[in-house]
């Protein structure tokens, strides 16, 4: 892609209640305005109970960001559970709906996660580029708490795409849970308790949510990530 | 795609007759008459094109308020519910003595307009039959309700006598607030004198109730022109009336718990949770809109089309809807007298609006002048989206606030505008 | 708008894009009795059946969709009917029935290997890949909002087989759909086939889906298979964790 | 003819999920269900989208087994949390417009009491406390003093739930909500006090306590209601989110309500405690005359 057209994407997170989906929208947009990107997040809440599939759409961009709304055809499409898929917990149905040409599938698996042949063969009609991050193992072993998941999807997103750096995605975890509070429905205020009972000081809440992104992030470098766009497949280990 | 039913007497007022849909009784035999029924046990059931366009008629000089009464005498309604406003208020007085009379079988002074129209949507979920009457500030203190019906596939039948709606508060005649109701999705006939005050209502019942069409309909008349002024209405006798509501045979599950699924939540709110269900409350609207123009078959059938052309082929022609057509009749008239060439086009249907037929029929005007009772100028914006080479229509003249309408006021705009 | 002329819309098989036009607003009007509709057009009823017909006997994956109103037996006429409606089933090899019991937002999710909604029908589809269906016995307001979400999102022929006026939305449809229609259905498919057009399935007659149906045409007792956790350890924990975490959430 | 609406029409039965089947074999429709059974057969309410250990959905789903005719009522609701679960019973339910409930409810029931003139139908409003003491609150009012022969249960939970928590009329004075960031300015309204002006038959103050009081309360008031006049039950059912009650303590709190300011309290007008004695005894009469059968 030539230096001269300006980087927009659009990205559509589908988890299930309680994984702090929204939060992680919220944490990636805000690293992206500190990057001094434009970025806007549409949070899309299923039905309030937990356990039920929710959707959040984050638009990146390196210029002026005009479209509102849910994002009906991503080039960014990230799966925080597997259930997702193989439960059908997604009212985007298959999960892959409305993905564009060489878009990015990022799915939370520490394995290949088994698609049917059907699957497999329309993602590969449209090149998608299909990554598994074991984002929920990675907060396990780095926080201790797979309550994390959401932080590891939200590195490994940014290293993918390029955007936001490590230091904005820290500053923005920051905001999230000590500064300038966001507006969080009941739900979330009461997991955000949970969360930060699990650790003494609210710092140390910040630092492992910070470890924890770090090292989605250093997982997908590795494996030359975020190559995708530019590196020709067989280069991208997926 | 309800289902044919069986014939359920339980859902079927005892003193109606089940063959009634599909044939007109001959007149009642000496020994029913003896039997001195009144109210709607005396009336026979009939079929609707029988009532509506052969039955033999006969002419009153009655007021608007009365031309009502003996159009809903005849309606076969179940339930009545009222709440008084100037000028309608007399209507459903009117309606309380059927009631008192025995047509009606339930009538109810409501707490005020939402209670209502809420009361409204109940009773049509009911599977009943369900009349009501406003105006003004009451069409507007109504109007959450009102523009819920069309999406819960409600018909009923509401009666609009116009008026003043905006601040200083005032009574008199003046049709903006049917610019209200445009956007709602339920049909609105308009009509022009006390004639159509009789006969549209009928018609709108049969109209709404079809299953393809399923919506409420509303029939607006200028207030106080029409209402509270006397004119000539020919009327079949007061002893037959239209067949009851067929609630199982529309286009959603009436909420009696005696037709399946058991589990309905007919009414059960989108919820914003993706967007097939965004797809669904977008299919939603579209059916409504799409079940409008289905009622065009049937309100041609009996309204006799949704326009009525005099002078077709004029170089000038007028449009106009209600109280405003009766002003262009006489315009015309003089016009004519003085050797103008100048037609009209009564439009009968606001929603589903005529525009084919207004197209058709203005295919050839040069000038079109669209006077109107309010200061917005609705009428003149519908014919103007419906129409090509719109720099024909002039969109006047107008009065308001309760003024009346000069017949020499659109004879000046169309001599100004030569 | 205006007197523009339009050209003909034809209702035909999707995807049509994510908000197709209600084909009534198109200029498609409903037939009258002893017509039928197909694609948008007025046809006989008998040309409608046999399109249909075809259509269930060649299209990928056929589908009946009983609608509350017949798959209950609200009065004795569901009951009679629904003896025509097997038999028309029982001509059709490899059809499948999959019920709309009714119109409520399941909750959190439906089984389309085992229900058909309104809310978003086309996952149904989606899911069983069903490229003809027939829907009958669904109250007029929900099977027209069905019909335009599944022509918007799948490429599925839809047949529309209407008690009352009919369905401009469907690519085949019929009004007044009573019992004697539903035998006319039955023998025009037979017809069809002895006309020579292959079925694309074999055998006869029905095809269980989902583990619910399949067990209770055996006769067995349906039992929910249990849904296996993905990466039983992690997802475990997560779930485990969340609701523990959640219920001392004002300490 | 009701109960045919949940029979499956000759050879469909099969081809239902499962959970539909259990309904027709194992629901509460056949026969009056207790709340001793609960568990032991198929609720009319299906999964639901309401938060873990809700009070309400506990009350709602004992509701769902005390309804005396579940196959002759219906349900008017309105915006708020507990339509999410009462749209998922298996008894038709009217969501209409914000606060409508008791002006839906008059012209449903004097409809459905037009056509089946036999048939007693049960309609019952079941909303929250904004949507009845607050937006609803003209209709419910007048409803009442027009003596519709309806019941009205509001699910207090003393918030806007489904909005995040908002203050309510029915919230205590001086809580601190997110409309009413120095605290709620006035008393919580006497919605019991002001039935009983109107002329209710029948009124009832309950809290999510005692589940067998519940269902016989609904009971009686459902059918005091179909046979004399209004009736109307104010249920403390809390909202554990808005008001952060710990999942398992959400019973506690409701036994510490009770105690503290929402204690069973029950008022009958005398028309309706001779009808209900009366129908007491006439049950009594039947029990015994089947035990002397047996």
């Amino acid at each position: 892609m030539s230096a001269g057209i300006k980087r927009r994407y659009s990205v559509r997170m589908a988890g299930i209640g309680g994984q702090g989906v929204v939060t992680a929208s919220h944490v990636l947009s805000n690293g992206v305005i500190l990057d001094k990107g434009e970025s806007t997040m549409v949070p899309f809440f299923g039905s309030e109970k937990r356990m039920a599939p929710v959707e959040s759409y984050v638009r990146i961009s390196e210029d002026a960001i005009y479209e509102i709304g849910e994002i009906i055809y991503p080039n960014i499409i990230v799966i925080f559970h597997t259930q997702v898929i193989t439960h059908g917990k997604s009212y985007t149905m298959p999960f892959y709906t409305g993905l564009k040409e060489n878009g990015v599938v990022i799915i939370n698996s520490a394995t290949e996660l088994k698609l049917s042949r059907d699957e497999e063969q329309e993602l590969s009609d449209m090149s998608a580029n299909v990554f598994h991050v074991p984002a929920s193992k990675i907060a396990v072993d780095v926080a201790g708490t797979e309550l994390a998941t959401n932080m590891a999807m939200v590195g490994a997103i940014a290293a993918i795409i390029g955007m936001p750096s490590a230091s904005s995605i820290e500053q923005s975890i920051k905001e999230r849970f000590i500064g300038k509070g966001i507006v969080t429905s009941g739900g979330t205020a009461a997991l955000d308790s949970v969360i930060e009972r699990k650790f003494a000081k609210k710092a140390e809440l910040v630092q492992k949510n910070m470890d924890v992104a770090n090292a989605a992030r250093e997982y997908a470098l590795e494996r030359k990530w975020d190559k995708w766009e530019t590196a020709p497949k067989e280069m991208v280990a997926h | 795609m309800s289902e044919e039913v069986k014939e359920n007497t339980e859902t079927q007022p005892r003193n109606d007759d089940p063959r009634a849909h599909v044939i007109s009784d001959p007149p009642p035999a000496k020994e029913e008459v003896k039997k001195e029924k009144t109210g709607a046990a005396a009336q026979r059931v009939v079929d609707p094109d029988y009532l509506i366009l052969e039955a033999p008629r006969k002419k009153e000089f009655i007021t608007g308020s009365e031309a009502a009464k003996e159009s809903v005498r005849r309606a076969n309604v179940d339930i009545a519910i009222a709440y008084p406003i100037t000028p309608q208020s007399e209507t459903m007085q009117q309606v309380g003595y059927l009631y008192a009379e025995g047509y009606i079988k339930d009538y109810y002074r409501g707490e005020e307009e939402i209670g209502v129209m809420s009361a409204v949507a109940g009773a049509s979920r009911a599977g009943v039959r369900v009349l009501t009457a406003t105006a003004g500030p009451g069409l507007m203190r109504g109007i959450e309700q009102i523009v819920s019906w069309p999406g819960g596939r409600l018909p009923s039948m509401l009666l609009v006598m116009c008026r003043v709606v905006n601040a200083p508060l005032a009574i008199q005649p003046d049709n903006i607030e049917i610019s209200y109701l445009l956007n709602a999705g339920g049909i609105v006939l308009h009509g022009e004198n006390q004639q159509d005050f009789y006969d549209y209502p009928l018609i709108g019942f049969m109209v709404g109730e079809k299953p393809e069409v399923t919506l409420p309909v509303a029939v607006a008349v200028d207030g106080f022109f029409v209402t509270h002024a006397r004119g000539w209405v020919n009327m079949p006798a007061e002893d037959i009336k239209l067949p009851p509501r067929d609630c199982y045979h529309e286009a959603v599950p009436m909420m009696d718990n005696e037709n399946p699924p058991i589990r309905i939540s007919r009414d059960s709110p989108i919820q914003k949770s993706n967007f097939i269900s965004y797809q669904m409350h977008a299919a939603w609207q579209q059916e409504i809109w799409a079940a409008q123009e289905r009622a065009k078959k049937w309100l041609n059938r009996w309204l006799g089309g949704l326009i009525e052309v005099v002078n077709p082929g004029a170089k000038t022609m007028i449009v106009a809807s209600g109280a405003a057509v009766s002003q262009s009749r006489e315009a015309v008239r003089q016009a004519t007298e003085k050797g103008l060439d100048v037609g009209l086009i009564k439009i009968k249907s606001i929603r589903p609006f005529p525009t084919q037929e207004l197209n058709e029929a203005l295919e050839h005007a040069e000038k079109i002048v669209v006077p109107e009772f309010n200061y917005v100028g609705w009428l003149a914006k519908e014919v103007k989206v419906a129409i090509d080479r719109t720099d024909r229509v002039i969109a006047g003249p107008r009065v308001f606030g309760g003024m009346t309408m000069p017949t020499e006021l659109i004879l000046e705009t169309i001599a100004a505008s030569k | 708008m205006g007197n523009e002329k339009k050209t003909q819309y034809r209702v035909v098989t999707g995807p049509e894009g994510i908000l197709p036009p209600a084909a009534t607003l198109m200029g498609i009007s409903l037939p009258e009795e002893g017509e039928g509709l197909v694609e948008g057009e007025i046809v006989s009823e008998a040309e409608a059946l046999e399109k249909a017909a075809i259509a269930l006997l060649t299209r990928k994956n056929p589908t009946l969709f009983p609608g509350p109103l017949v798959l209950w037996g609200w009065n004795d006429h569901t009951d009679e009917k629904a003896k025509y409606f097997f038999d028309v089933a029982n001509e059709l090899p490899g059809i499948r029935i999959i019920p709309m019991p009714d119109y409520r937002p399941i909750y959190p999710k439906i089984d389309p290997e085992a229900v058909i909604n309104p809310c978003h029908p086309n996952l149904t589809i989606l899911h069983n890949k069903i490229e003809a269906c027939v829907f009958i016995g669904v109250h007029c307001h929900y099977a027209s909002i069905t019909l335009k979400i599944i022509r918007a999102g799948t490429n599925c022929y839809t047949i529309a087989l209407c008690a009352e006026a009919g369905h401009e939305d469907a690519m085949a449809s019929v009004p007044n759909f009573d019992i004697e229609k539903l035998v006319r259905f039955r023998e025009t498919i037979v017809t069809v086939k002895k006309n020579g057009i292959k079925p694309l399935y074999e055998g006869k007659g029905i095809v269980p889906t989902g583990w619910s149906q399949i067990a209770s045409l055996k006769g067995e007792t349906p039992v929910k298979p249990e849904e296996e956790l993905v990466e039983a350890g992690v997802s475990g924990a997560f779930l485990n964790e969340l609701e523990s975490g959640l219920d001392d959430n004002a300490e | 003819m009701s109960l045919k609406t949940i029979r499956p029409a000759t050879g469909f039965k099969e081809y239902l999920p499962k959970e539909y089947q259990d309904l027709i074999d194992d629901g509460p429709f056949l026969r009056q269900r207790k709340v001793s059974e609960l568990g032991s057969f198929k609720e009319a309410i299906e999964e639901h989208p309401m938060c873990a250990g809700c009070a309400m959905t506990l009350f709602i789903r004992l509701v769902f087994v005390a309804l005396p005719s579940l196959e002759h009522t219906v349900i008017c609701g309105t915006a708020g949390c507990g339509r999410l679960a009462i749209t998922q019973g298996a008894v038709p339910f009217v969501y209409g417009n914000y606060g409508d409930t008791n002006a839906v409810a008059t012209g449903l029931k004097r409809g459905l009491d037009i056509r089946f003139k036999d048939t007693p139908k049960d309609v019952v409003v079941m909303a929250g406390d904004g949507g009845l003491a607050d937006i609803g609150f003209h209709a419910v009012m007048h409803s009442w003093f027009r003596k519709e022969k309806f019941t009205t249960i509001m699910l207090d939970n003393e918030v806007y739930g489904n909005t995040g928590g908002q203050d309510s009329g029915m919230t205590q004075k001086g809580m601190v909500m997110k409309m009413a960031p120095t605290g709620k300015k006035f008393e919580k309204m006497d919605m019991l006090g002001l039935a009983k002006t109107a002329g209710v038959a029948y009124t009832a103050r309950i809290s999510t306590t005692n589940p067998t009081r519940i269902a016989n309360t609904v009971r009686k008031a459902v059918l005091i209601a179909r046979e004399v006049g209004p009736t109307f039950i104010q249920a403390y059912t809390s909202c554990n989110i808005e008001y952060a009650i710990p999942t398992p303590k959400v019973i506690d709190d409701a036994r510490d309500v009770e105690k503290d300011r929402y204690g069973f309290e029950e008022y009958y007008s005398d028309e309706a405690q001779t009808y209900w004695d009366e129908s007491e005894k006439e049950r009594k009469r039947l029990r015994k005359a089947a035990k002397k059968l047996k």
